[in-house]
């Protein structure tokens, strides 16, 4: 009885105060794919965004009111929950997006209605190049950073021919551009390149082997996902390690599946934005607070999520509560995280931030990544990019 | 052969007033709700004109409306056509694919009819998929809703579009009672359940299969068209082919051949979808399981259900009270 | 781009591989459908499930007692199955059985999901069959030969199973006219379970040995099924031969096709399909005339 | 009218038509009689084109028919009613006859016309639902009526469609004798110029009705010839006596 007083007493308070306190509650969407094949994706980026409002977020005194949305895969869906979260739930800002094509299809809508989105994942180009948005800032990355620098890097170390492989969709072909066109710029041949029918091909046997017979000193792929597991487990079998060593987009090997893989994705060597290996103290506090929370060790999914929530706190610090002053605080934030220094491009809303090249390698509890190269954050080409100055209604 | 029964006409007006209610008083996502299943409503309307008047039991109806959906964008956002001229073309071209895919599984029946129909709508499904032309996977944008500006309505605005998708569901709806009033109607009744008989009395029956099945194409390209102006943007997966077996599950849901039953169904799922989306991720879960057992109590649909248990008592109190109030003999199809 | 012979006996013994994976899900479906005219469209979320019954098995006990062990777990599943659902749904037309199955397909997805997470699972190759064979002048996956030669052995012996066993000839007798076979004094009831028990247990040894070559996904079962009713259709429901066949054009269509024309490669197989319900509107090899 | 040519056909090794050539002058009207199995089914579907012979051919009003499909045949003019019920059964007995008087007219395949409300429809149905006295029976279902009536439906359906040449594999097939009469009755109200086939099992009706005779055994054709003739005749009697002394 005396509990129940207590907890209606408590409830009282926390009704009382928002009248005094109003305009510190901020609505922030979550937009996520929950169910179908990026589940996965959604679920460890909303255990690193709640994992950095926990611990930025705290002592902010702003009472954060999320609403969670799936946009399960298909881009009709999530527009139809970004509407729903801008014209009924009046968010204040929207974090999220997995598929490329959600983001492409809410483009227009966030842009149009002037609701601040901070992109978590989705990486087509066009996103923060000739389709950027001064109320679009992406915190993830972009398809053709995390391939440029590899492109060149795979040339310094003295590769010059390789065949290329990836899904046939539009995110798969921005990677293999990206990849490509740094590589022959520092003095490469690509031999070929084959774009497998995305998430239809189960058999990569015949692509396997079709690169293998190009001669190529090397072969770059971009996989994701149930595809990541299979083409790494392929490769393997197909024991052509010697003759034609596997490079690859960094999602390939992501901490997500290279259990899964296991001992195939021994030395595949790849470049991404994040590994959970980098060595700094704030990594160092991030994987150790991400595997308190979930028992599991971050991938860069989770810190993409994680930083996302980063990048709000600090645009609250700055006084920001609504759709306007959110929208210009994010293009404002910079901060040193688990992925190293981070910037907003103020030129297209994108993330500038460093690249790391890796191995996987069998370690003691598992497979595990080693750093080979920290290579130096550059910020994209504009891409066509028209930045209006300042957000506007 | 389609009888209005006074059961029919009940529940249709209630659908009606429920469905204009839900419109003036809905807000932003009910809105949203009332046009994703009026949509979904047209989509099993051409459904069960086939499969539950012609015992076509189509899988590609998903994908029929999802050609609608894509020749809409090719004429409009791509091709820069006024948005009723490429209405007009899109509607045009689902129903001359739809005709086509009629003719050619007409001579298929059961499990084969369904395995061929499939197979036309993941080759559709295919297509696009992996069309750089529509943006592949992720889908295309940039498309315009009607412009009725002239006559003073305008399509952007939620209400609006929902009450114009109303209209045309009505509009729909009497199209398809139309068709199975009509002799080609009535010949689809007879090759349903006879078409070796029709064959012997001069039918050459795969023409009307195919042309029913065009006829359905026409409400499906539609649904496609009235769907790509709703969200705007659409992508692959509105052509896969779990779309059209939720269709088939609606118009089961519902009762199959009783043309009100789907509409009935489509409300049923539509909502039941996103209040248990709400609570659960696997909410296909449970849909499945009510599938299950819907299809196990061996009824047919809801609105089956309901006519077998109910529908003679209402129809004698319904035709008692029409006596009662004109004198006039009821007519035996009543 | 040219190439030499050893290129294509590669790419044939891919598609040889590919193709006995799809026999092995396709006969097993094929058979009860043509002896029970049942659909069942659950036939691939079987085979995810025993996909993920030896992934879960593997891990603690082993690749060899997994792939016995999914088997029999999907069997009981088809028991259970049978028991509540297939024995009362065999009556009731092919579109309540597709539907039943659809509505199988959406619980099972969200099951496995509930059991084992969203995220992919992986199967480790046995180290007996990790390594690479020498084979017709080519260094070729032992798996995938592994592959090869069971799909062999169960078409030989399922083959032989039904041309010289009693089942095999109550089966065949079954199939052909059903109520011939319950007037010959045939129990229909107990064969009926048998069938459905092995198909389902042949659809998990499909996935458990499918589970080391592609990843574990609550997707997997969805995306083998088309490949698998396209099989079943172009070969005709019902019969062996038909599976083999289907499986074989499939096989090869689809890895020549990525090869050859990887522009068409997606849309090649429907077309076939499409072709072939055109000429044949029963397939090329139906059980019944 | 109708002709046949040598028309064969054979399952397996069993042959059931053996160069089965008959003729049928315009508004004849002939019964084929013979025991089980001696191929008179099997000929029908011959003739309406359900079955393809292995040789032979099939000619109606002087064109060849042997290479058209069941509907292209009927609708020059062919016509069949079957030995098993064969109608549309949740149906009405009205919409049955309009289903079927609507192929000729066109309004089968029509849109924008409903062809039970159609006047000339209306007319050929009154017209044949009084030929086979199914007036009181309108609007009643199929399921709804007795099977002495769907079989007075089975041939109205197909009288429905204003055939040339109507062939009846057993009209009175398991209705009682009173009924049968009725049938007598009903065959020879039907318009002289129609030319009729029938299977009958019921001798009295088959020598009542019938011009011309035909008999067949194993598929081939052992009688032709006038009623009296059969009536007199050894052979038939031979092959036929059985089910003739039943009936």
């Amino acid at each position: 009885m005396k509990r129940a007083t207590l907890a209606t007493l408590a409830a009282a308070t926390t009704l009382a105060l928002p009248a005094a306190t109003a305009a510190d509650t901020v609505d922030i969407g979550l937009l996520l794919p929950f169910s179908g094949v990026y589940a996965s994706l959604g679920n460890e980026i909303e255990a690193g965004f709640a994992l950095g409002l926990a611990t930025y977020g705290n002592e902010l005194g702003v009472e954060i009111i999320l609403h969670r949305e799936d946009t399960e895969v298909t881009p009709a869906v999530g527009l139809a929950r970004t509407r729903k979260l801008i014209l009924q739930d009046d968010v204040d800002a929207i974090v999220g997006i997995v598929s490329s094509g959600v983001l492409g299809a809410v483009r227009d809508l966030v842009d149009g209605a002037g609701v601040p989105l901070i992109v978590a994942n989705a990486g087509n180009d066009e996103a923060t190049g000739e389709a950027c948005s001064p109320w679009i800032t992406r915190v993830s990355f972009s398809n053709g950073q995390v391939n440029r620098p590899m492109g060149r890097w795979m040339a310094e170390q003295g590769i010059e021919t390789v065949y290329t492989l990836a899904p046939d969709y539009a995110a798969g072909r921005q990677m293999i551009e990206g990849f490509a066109g740094a590589f022959t710029e520092a003095g490469g041949t690509i031999l070929g390149s084959d774009f497998t029918p995305f998430q239809q091909t189960q058999d990569f046997g015949p692509y396997i082997a079709q690169a293998q017979a190009s001669g190529a000193d090397a072969l770059f792929v971009f996989y994701a996902g149930g595809e990541a597991i299979s083409f790494v487990n392929q490769y393997a079998s197909f024991g052509a390690g010697d003759d034609l060593p596997l490079y690859g987009s960094g999602f390939l090997t992501s901490q997500l599946y290279v259990d899964a893989q296991g001992p195939s994705a021994e030395g595949v060597i790849t470049a991404l934005h994040y590994v959970p290996t980098i060595d700094n103290p704030e990594n160092a506090a991030f994987v150790a607070a991400f595997r308190d929370a979930t028992g599991r060790t971050p991938s860069e999914y989770a810190v993409q999520g994680y930083d996302a929530a980063r990048a709000l706190v600090e645009a609250l610090e700055t006084g920001a509560r609504d759709r306007e002053t959110l929208g210009a605080a994010l293009r404002q934030v910079s901060f040193d995280g688990p992925r190293g220094a981070l910037a907003i491009d103020p030129a297209t809303n994108n993330v500038v931030q460093p690249i790391y090249v890796y191995e996987t390698v069998t370690g003691e509890g598992g497979m595990t990544q080693i750093v080979l190269a920290q290579l130096p954050a550059e910020a994209d080409p504009v891409n066509g990019c028209a930045m209006p100055s300042m957000p506007t209604n | 052969m389609f009888r209005h029964t006074p059961l029919r006409y009940a529940v249709l007006a209630i659908l009606a007033i429920a469905a204009l209610m839900q419109a003036f008083t809905a807000g932003y996502f009910g809105l949203e709700i009332l046009i994703e299943i009026l949509i979904l409503c047209l989509l099993v309307l051409a459904l069960d004109l086939v499969a539950g008047f012609g015992g076509m039991v189509s899988l590609c109806h998903g994908a029929l409306m999802g050609v609608g959906a894509y020749a809409f964008v090719a004429l409009n956002a791509l091709a820069g056509l006024d948005p009723w001229l490429a209405a007009l073309g899109a509607v045009a071209i689902t129903a001359a694919v739809a005709w086509v895919i009629g003719a050619v599984c007409a001579r298929s029946h059961g499990i084969y009819f369904i395995m061929a129909t499939l197979a036309f709508g993941q080759m559709g499904y295919s297509y696009v998929f992996s069309a750089p032309l529509f943006g592949g996977d992720d889908g295309i944008g940039g498309i315009d809703r009607f412009d009725l500006t002239a006559l003073g309505i305008d399509l952007s605005d939620s209400r609006t579009f929902a009450l114009f998708c109303l209209a045309v569901l009505a509009a729909a709806y009497l199209f398809t009672v139309a068709i199975l009033r009509s002799g080609l109607g009535r010949s689809l009744a007879g090759v349903m359940h006879n078409e070796k008989r029709m064959k012997a009395l001069g039918l050459i029956t795969w023409r009307v299969k195919a042309d029913v099945f065009g006829l359905s194409g026409v409400i499906a390209g539609v649904a496609g068209v009235l769907a790509a102006q709703h969200i705007q943007f659409i992508s692959p997966g509105l052509m896969n082919w779990t779309v059209s077996g939720e269709a088939l599950v609606v118009v089961i849901l519902g009762g199959l051949g009783t043309l009100v039953g789907p509409l009935v169904g489509a409300a049923a799922f539509v909502v039941m979808k996103h209040q248990l989306g709400e609570i659960t991720t696997y909410w296909h879960l449970i849909v499945g399981v009510i599938l299950i057992a819907v299809v196990m109590s061996r009824a047919n649909g809801i609105f089956g259900w309901v006519e077998a248990r109910w529908g003679a008592r209402i129809e004698r109190r319904l035709s008692d009270a029409t006596r009662a109030s004109t004198p006039k003999e009821v007519s035996t199809d009543a | 781009m040219t190439h030499d012979l050893s290129f294509w006996t590669l790419q044939t013994l891919n598609a040889l591989q590919l193709s006995m994976l799809l026999f092995l899900l396709s006969i097993g479906l094929t058979v009860i459908f043509g002896l029970m005219h049942f659909v069942n469209l659950a036939h691939g979320a079987l085979y995810a499930l025993g996909a993920y019954i030896a992934a879960s098995v593997a891990a603690t006990a082993g690749f060899w007692v997994a792939i016995v062990v999914a088997p029999i777990g999907v069997a009981l599943v088809g028991v259970v199955l049978y028991g509540g659902l297939i024995q009362r749904m065999r009556k009731s037309g092919p579109m309540a059985q597709v539907l039943v199955t659809f509505g199988l397909i959406f619980a099972l997805l969200d099951l496995t999901r509930i059991f084992w997470g969203d995220l992919a699972l992986a199967m480790a190759t046995p180290p007996a069959l990790s390594g690479q064979v020498d084979l017709l002048g080519v260094s070729y996956p032992a798996y995938r030969l592994f592959i090869i030669a069971l799909g062999a052995a169960i078409l030989a012996a399922l083959a032989l199973a039904l041309s010289r066993t009693q089942v095999g000839a109550m089966i065949r007798a079954g199939v052909d006219n059903d109520a011939m076979a319950a007037c010959l004094g045939i129990n229909v009831e107990r064969l009926f379970f048998v069938v459905f028990c092995v198909g389902c247990a042949l659809a998990g040894l499909a996935g458990a040995v499918a589970a080391p070559l592609l990843s574990v996904t609550p997707g997997m079962g969805l995306q083998i099924l088309i490949p698998t009713l396209i099989v079943i259709v172009i070969g005709g429901l019902g019969s062996l031969k038909g599976a083999i066949a289907g499986s074989l054009i499939y096989g090869f269509v689809q890895t020549f096709g990525a090869v050859l024309a990887p522009q068409l490669a997606s849309v090649l197989i429907y077309a076939l399909l499409a072709a072939v319900l055109v000429i044949k509107p029963v397939g090329l090899f139906p059980a019944k005339g | 009218m109708l002709e046949t040519r040598s028309l064969t056909k054979s399952f397996g090794a069993v042959h059931v038509t053996r160069a089965v050539s008959l003729k049928l002058e315009r508004g004849e009207r002939r019964v084929i009689l013979g025991p089980n199995g001696a191929g008179k089914t099997t000929l029908f579907n011959l003739l309406v084109g359900e079955l393809t012979p292995d040789s032979g051919s099939v000619h109606l009003a002087g064109e060849d028919v042997t290479a058209l499909t069941v509907p292209r045949r009927a609708r020059r003019g062919l016509s069949r009613s079957y030995q098993k019920n064969t109608l549309f059964d949740g149906l009405t007995v009205e919409e049955n006859l309009a289903l079927a008087a609507a192929v000729n007219t066109g309004h089968a395949t029509r849109l924008w016309s409903d062809s039970l409300s159609r006047p000339e429809i209306r007319e050929t149905l009154a017209e044949v639902a009084h030929q086979v006295n199914l007036m009181p029976y309108l609007h009643a279902r199929v399921s709804e009526i007795s099977y002495g009536v769907r079989r007075q439906l089975e041939v109205g359906v197909a009288l429905a469609t204003r055939p040339l040449v109507l062939l009846m594999d057993e009209p009175t097939s398991g209705v009682g004798p009173e009924m049968s009469k009725g049938f007598h009755e009903l065959l020879n109200n039907l318009p002289r110029d129609l030319t009729l086939l029938i299977i009958e099992h019921d001798m009295d009706l088959a020598f009542d009705v019938a011009d011309t005779i035909t008999v067949l055994n194993y598929g081939e054709v052992v009688f032709d010839g006038l009623p009296d003739a059969a009536r007199g005749s050894k052979l038939l009697k031979d092959i036929y006596l059985g089910s003739w002394e039943d009936a």
